[in-house]
């Protein structure tokens, strides 16, 4: 065991199926090379603290590596600092620190870059029909939320969003709501939605359980064949909702990627010393299969081979 | 009952004999850290008799009665119900075998009304197999009943709905009191069931007790009141230090006498042997 | 200042309910007419069918979280038990090939054992009922994780569907499921105030002491409680099942403080002994009520936070003023 | 089966806390015989280090809500509270260029007042503690997201990141904020014990009615409790700060909790009037070393919160086991 | 105090005349949803006497020196202290006014120690500047302190830092006492404080009753237990239904006729004018 290389993966929660995966992947990889593979995870999203105490304990149970998908950009840095000062080399993954530079390296897809995917996809498609548009986020005050909600908004063209702010709700969004990530209040917040507009015809929503959850609320309301749905994530249980035409487009991403890449970067270190740097874009693709021009995009069928999760 | 029972032979050995005691315990102990509530203690009641407990406060009394009732285990001892021995795990327990108790902090639900107190366990069901089966229960006939068994203690409580938090501190002692004459079986237990009550009120207590006795039960009662425990009792059981200091004949002993045994100003081995009772 | 003391004496629920559910009514009455004036969305059917269907789960989950707290306690671990029974539910009938009735009812006979075994940690470990329940918390949720390896379960049978299809009654549509809520309220109603054992939970909130000592078995009945607790948490997950269309391993988290919300706005005490079911029921339909309203009424998120949390001080403060003033 | 029958009544905090906490301590000394067997590495100043300053905060809070747990109330705004804290002495002090001190003092006001507000609504409008500090949460969140536009601030002048830093002891690191928790424990545990204000939080607790007649302000005692728990709050939120080196808005969301677990397997009634401060400091070590423990082991997150849910379960377990024997 | 005192002149008017009344109320109404618990009851009290307050059970008794002692506050009428009205908002006012009350209830906090129980509100603090500031409390001082009260109570009470809950209800009862006697500076007022008391210990209670009065205080007594009433009282104050029924001199009244009045069986109008007290 002692000369086994210890590798830290922490997520932001252990919930979400996209970390669980991720977590998978990275199993799998260290199981490859021989590695050993610690796991930790903040109680819920945005909970730094959680990963703060996480990092600590992996520093001292002897972790070289450690992988991390940062809850909070910012917050996190410290701790970061602390443990390369340690001498570990620590990798963001999904999402990147502010600033950048804190970690060594990052394996990550751009968050706002998937929004803007979808966003331009949803104007495109709409074309000339005047889009009265709900957007089920995550939660208040969450990094990620706010990244796609805004790179949406940017992506469909509404005037004056950055990727900084708060999520942003002007004239141009009807009904913004709060889904959690969660199918069941993803489905509360459609309702609630569709109640005070009924006209509602674009949804946004922040993963595809929220997705799923919305097109429940749209089928019992008899209007799932007038609303598009666009989201974000690209897991086999959403790809397989593109195809179904359940979701209109998704922008997947790739936590297995990063993950394998990830360890494999920690096992390389431990035998050579070597680190890695810079950021590498695990990459993030279009899947639909109705495809908008001038927006670039992968089938259902692509998605579905390069999906994770069952 | 006749002096000539009073005097019927009296079992020395622990209950082995078929002697008409009714409840006995041998040697009982029980310690809270320190404190000793009960050291030793030896009881004795016979069938239809009132047995007057006293004591100092703090003498152990309450102790010995949870004990009896099984609201309390004692550390060593022996319990023997008609001359069997018997160990009481639970207050269930004692229950099941037709001991009714008024314990002294009362232990009524205060949120709950006086009817529901007063059948709490043993709540009247709606007649038939369903409502059997679901326990339903029969609302009205309780609070009917509950009046009828309040009736012969007339407390002024205007409705049998009231819960008990509102009544003064006599009225709840009078529907724990109502309570345990009902539901006797076997033996009624009273620790001290007339201490805030009125004068009226208290002779009513009294007057239930006799007719609990009538019915053929046997009564514990324990009572500071002296007055009350001459009036009524067969048999003295003083209480003292944890254990049982004399068994005392009202009939023949003075109250001034009764005091000073409890106090411990007179010794009960100086006391002239007809004032004891067997 | 605590509970105990401000409670008035005549919450025991044996009567009408009338008076103790009074304050919370008041409450209700006036935040509807506030969402009216907002939007004229407000007042019609729909936002009563959705306001039902939205907090059916949660009210079914309170309903058992209120028998607890009637007996003093709490149940941290409602939620991911109800969790864990959707995804026992969904998973054995969709991948085990489990025929979906039996599928549900193994769900329900497992949720009934885990509320049964908090009972037996409380009454045979004496473990404080928080404690109880939040190692519980933990317990169960990681083995809901673990056992469903985080995956949503899809395409369910109709069975597993049923309670979220819907019928209409006068052009507005309910779901079934919450009927059944409505259903689970008259009965835990009827149970509480007029059976002999639902006389007992509320008087071993009231006073342990004395129920024990008129010889009922108050282990027994705890334990009881915590596993028709379980039950109800059961059936909460068939309703979640139905309304999500999916087994969601990652549901139940906070459902434990939202339970525990709607007994106490509906003004059980948290001391136990003290309050009615149907004022939780009430006390669901507040928390829907705020939700919907807010939204139809157009307000963000974050400010959706704020004024609920104003909501639900000024509800209660109504209630207690109604009290005092009675 | 409920708190107030079990729990023994030596437990009024007069004489030295030996009794009282002993259960706890043997359950950590179990805990920490387990870990050592697992990893070579848990016997180490490095592991004590590391779980006084992560418990810190959290450990912090949880004396503010031992404190009102002892009165029979319950804080649920607590960690919320903290976040807003944080989020003012930053920004203050990072983007309006206030002197740190100065907004370390405003934060620190803010937080008490805030917490001094939860005892107004509890005992002017009689709010159940649960419901006017559920309603505080919604508020406070809000108001944190609000204000700080839900961003992270960093680059903290060295004031604010003071308490993070550390010292050797015998070659291991200890933060400031970890010493600063330990001193304000102590403080507790004398003002609880030793003064004549304390004692009538023990008093309030247990029978709010007899400390009412004998003539003391009842309202302004538990205001007076609610505020100091709010300022505990506020220094919770500097150790944060210091801590985590960055003000962060979403901070603070499940910290209720944690503290009542800390103060509960401490063995604080959560009826009020029976515990001891001393205890909620080893209880949440407790919960420290669980978690330091497993991750030393090489143990699964997701089995973590199932072996913790366990060790939980059993910490108490073997508390109640040795009182009984006692 | 003397009969020539006794017949001294007694104010028909409201409290206006500078009659030697330490306490008087007129009035007094106190209702509860239906029941009215104090229906229009009159109150006198002069200074050093000690004045019994005795009725059935539900009278009114103790809702009346509740009113009187701030615990609860009258839907109608008027309080007056010296010939001052007043109008006591909380038990506060009162305890400022240096009157102190033995609850039926108790109001004891039973996880505390006893000597906390007898200090609760007004501990002894340590010497020095800090230590006022800060309230430290001197837990020897209040231990021996506590001792030194309940001296004069033989309880047979261990130790003055056992909780109180471990108690036996007559020891309880005890420590309420103490507690009233030593701080009250004006008034002490005891609703049935030798209720749960045996014979020894109710007659250090009379004891104690008896020097508060010599120091010059006055004391309101509850109690059912008519020995007690008539072995200490100057005069008794009957109860009857919420209000005053009749106030009797206890030296002309025989102990039959008293409780007559009391149960209502002779109407106080009936009484002849010498047993009433004036
Ligand atoms: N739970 C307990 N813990 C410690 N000591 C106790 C406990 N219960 C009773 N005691 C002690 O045991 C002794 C006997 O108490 P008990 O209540 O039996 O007396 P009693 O004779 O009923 O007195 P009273 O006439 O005042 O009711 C007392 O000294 C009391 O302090
Ligand atoms: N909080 C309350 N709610 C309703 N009724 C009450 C309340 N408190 C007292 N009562 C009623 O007021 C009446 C007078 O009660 P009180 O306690 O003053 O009588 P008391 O003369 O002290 O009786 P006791 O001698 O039994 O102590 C009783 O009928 C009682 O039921
Ligand atoms: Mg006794
Ligand atoms: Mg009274």
């Amino acid at each position: 065991q002692g000369s086994q290389p210890i590798i830290g993966l922490i997520t932001k929660t252990d919930t979400n199926p996209f970390f669980v995966k991720m977590k998978e992947g990275a199993q799998k990889e260290a199981t490859r090379l021989g590695a050993k593979l610690m796991t930790g995870a903040g109680k819920s999203d945005g909970d730094n603290a959680g990963q703060v105490t996480a990092i600590e304990n992996m520093v001292a149970a002897g972790a070289k590596t450690i992988l991390i998908t940062p809850s909070d950009s910012k917050a996190i840095v410290p701790a970061i600092a602390k443990a390369r000062a340690a001498g570990v080399m620590v990798i963001a993954l999904d999402s990147p620190t502010e600033p950048a530079s804190a970690v060594d390296a990052l394996f990550a897809t751009n968050n706002y870059n998937a929004g803007l995917l979808i966003g331009q996809w949803a104007k495109k498609t709409m074309g000339s029909k005047k889009a009265v548009i709900a957007t089920l986020d995550l939660f208040p005050g969450q990094p990620v939320g706010i990244a796609r909600h805004n790179g949406f908004l940017e992506g469909f063209g509404v005037a004056g969003v950055t990727s900084k702010s708060m999520s942003q709700v002007n004239t141009s969004v009807a009904c913004a709501q709060d889904s959690f990530g969660d199918q069941a209040k993803g489905q509360t917040a459609m309702e609630n939605c569709l109640q005070k507009n009924p006209d509602i015809n674009l949804v946004y929503t922040i993963n595809e359980p929220a997705a799923a959850g919305a097109y429940q609320a749209l089928k019992a309301a008899g209007k799932e064949k007038d609303v598009l749905i666009v989201s974000v994530d690209g897991g086999c249980a959403g790809v397989r909702n593109v195809e179904a035409g359940v979701i209109g487009a998704t922008s997947q991403q790739y936590p297995l990627k990063m993950a394998s890449m990830g360890v494999a970067a920690g096992v390389n270190y431990a035998k050579t010393g070597k680190k890695v740097s810079g950021y590498t874009d695990t990459g993030v693709n279009l899947i639909t299969n109705k495809p908008a021009a001038g927006v670039k995009s992968q089938t259902g069928k692509y998605g579905l081979a390069n999906c994770w999760g069952q | 009952m006749s002096a000539a029972e009073k005097l019927h032979a009296h079992p020395t050995a622990t209950g082995m004999s078929a002697a008409p005691l009714v409840m006995e315990a041998r040697g009982l102990i029980k310690r809270y850290g320190h404190v000793t509530a009960i050291n030793g203690a030896d009881f004795e009641l016979r069938p239809a008799e009132i047995l007057a407990v006293i004591g100092d406060n703090g003498a152990g009394k309450s102790s010995l009665i949870k004990a009896l009732s099984g609201a309390l285990i004692p550390d060593e001892g022996q319990i023997f119900l008609e001359g069997k021995p018997v160990s009481f795990r639970s207050p269930i327990d004692a229950r099941r075998e037709g001991i009714e108790t008024v314990y002294q902090d009362l232990a009524v639900a205060p949120a709950m009304t006086i009817a529901e107190n007063l059948f709490l366990g043993r709540e009247i069901l709606r007649p038939g197999p369903l409502a059997k089966l679901l326990k339903i229960i029969d609302k009205k006939k309780m609070l009917d009943e509950a009046t009828r068994h309040m009736q012969g203690l007339q407390f002024a409580i205007k409705s049998m709905s009231q819960p008990v938090e509102t009544l003064s501190g006599g009225q709840r002692q009078g529907v724990a009191v109502a309570r345990s004459a009902a539901f006797a079986r076997h033996v009624v237990i009273m620790d001290e069931p007339t201490a805030a009550l009125g004068v009226r009120e208290g002779n009513m207590v009294l007057d239930l007790i006799r007719q609990v006795r009538d019915k053929g039960l046997p009564v514990i009662l324990i009572s500071h009141n002296m007055p009350h425990v001459f009036e009524i009792s067969d048999r003295i059981h003083v209480h003292r230090m944890g254990k049982r200091a004399a068994l005392l004949n009202p009939q023949k002993i003075s109250m001034a006498d009764t005091v000073s045994v409890m106090t411990g100003a007179i010794r009960p081995e100086d006391l002239s042997a007809d004032v004891l009772a067997h | 200042m605590t509970q105990p003391t401000t409670a008035p004496p005549a919450k025991s629920g044996f009567q009408m309910p009338s008076l103790s559910t009074l304050g919370p009514l008041i409450a209700l009455l006036l935040a509807c007419i506030f969402f009216a004036t907002q939007s004229d969305r407000f007042l019609t059917g729909n936002t009563l069918s959705l306001v039902l269907k939205q907090i059916s789960y949660v009210a079914v989950l309170a309903i058992g979280q209120t028998l607890i707290i009637l007996t003093a306690g709490i149940d941290l671990s409602c939620g991911v038990i109800m969790a864990l029974g959707s995804m026992v539910m969904t998973k054995l009938a969709v991948e085990q090939g489990v025929p979906a009735v039996l599928a549900i009812l193994l769900g329900l006979a497992l949720t009934t054992v885990i509320g049964g075994l908090n009972g037996v940690l409380i009454t045979r470990l004496r473990l404080p009922p928080f404690i109880a329940t939040l190692g519980m918390y933990g317990i169960v949720f990681a083995t809901t994780q673990i056992y469903s390896n985080a995956q949503t379960i899809n395409n369910l049978p109709p069975a597993l569907n049923f309670l979220g299809n819907t019928f209409n009654v006068l052009g507005v549509p309910f779901t079934f499921g919450a009927v059944l809520m409505v259903l689970l309220f008259a009965l835990a109603w009827f149970f509480l105030g007029s059976t002999a054992t639902g006389r007992h939970v509320y008087a071993l909130g009231n006073n342990p002491e004395a129920v024990r000592l008129s010889g009922i078995f108050t282990d027994r009945l705890l334990i009881g409680v915590y596993a028709t607790a379980g039950l109800f948490y059961g059936i909460a997950a068939l309703i979640l099942v139905g309304r999500v269309g999916a087994g969601d391993p990652n549901a139940g988290q906070t459902e434990n403080l939202e339970s525990i919300t709607a007994a106490v706005l509906g003004g059980t005490s948290l001391f136990g002994g003290r309050g009615n079911v149907l004022g939780t029921l009430l006390g669901a339909i507040i928390v829907g009520v705020f939700r919907v309203g807010l939204t139809l009424a157009g307000v963000n998120s974050v400010y959706q936070v704020l004024i609920t949390g104003i909501l639900i001080i000024l509800a209660v403060a109504t209630d207690q003023f109604s009290r005092r003033k009675s």
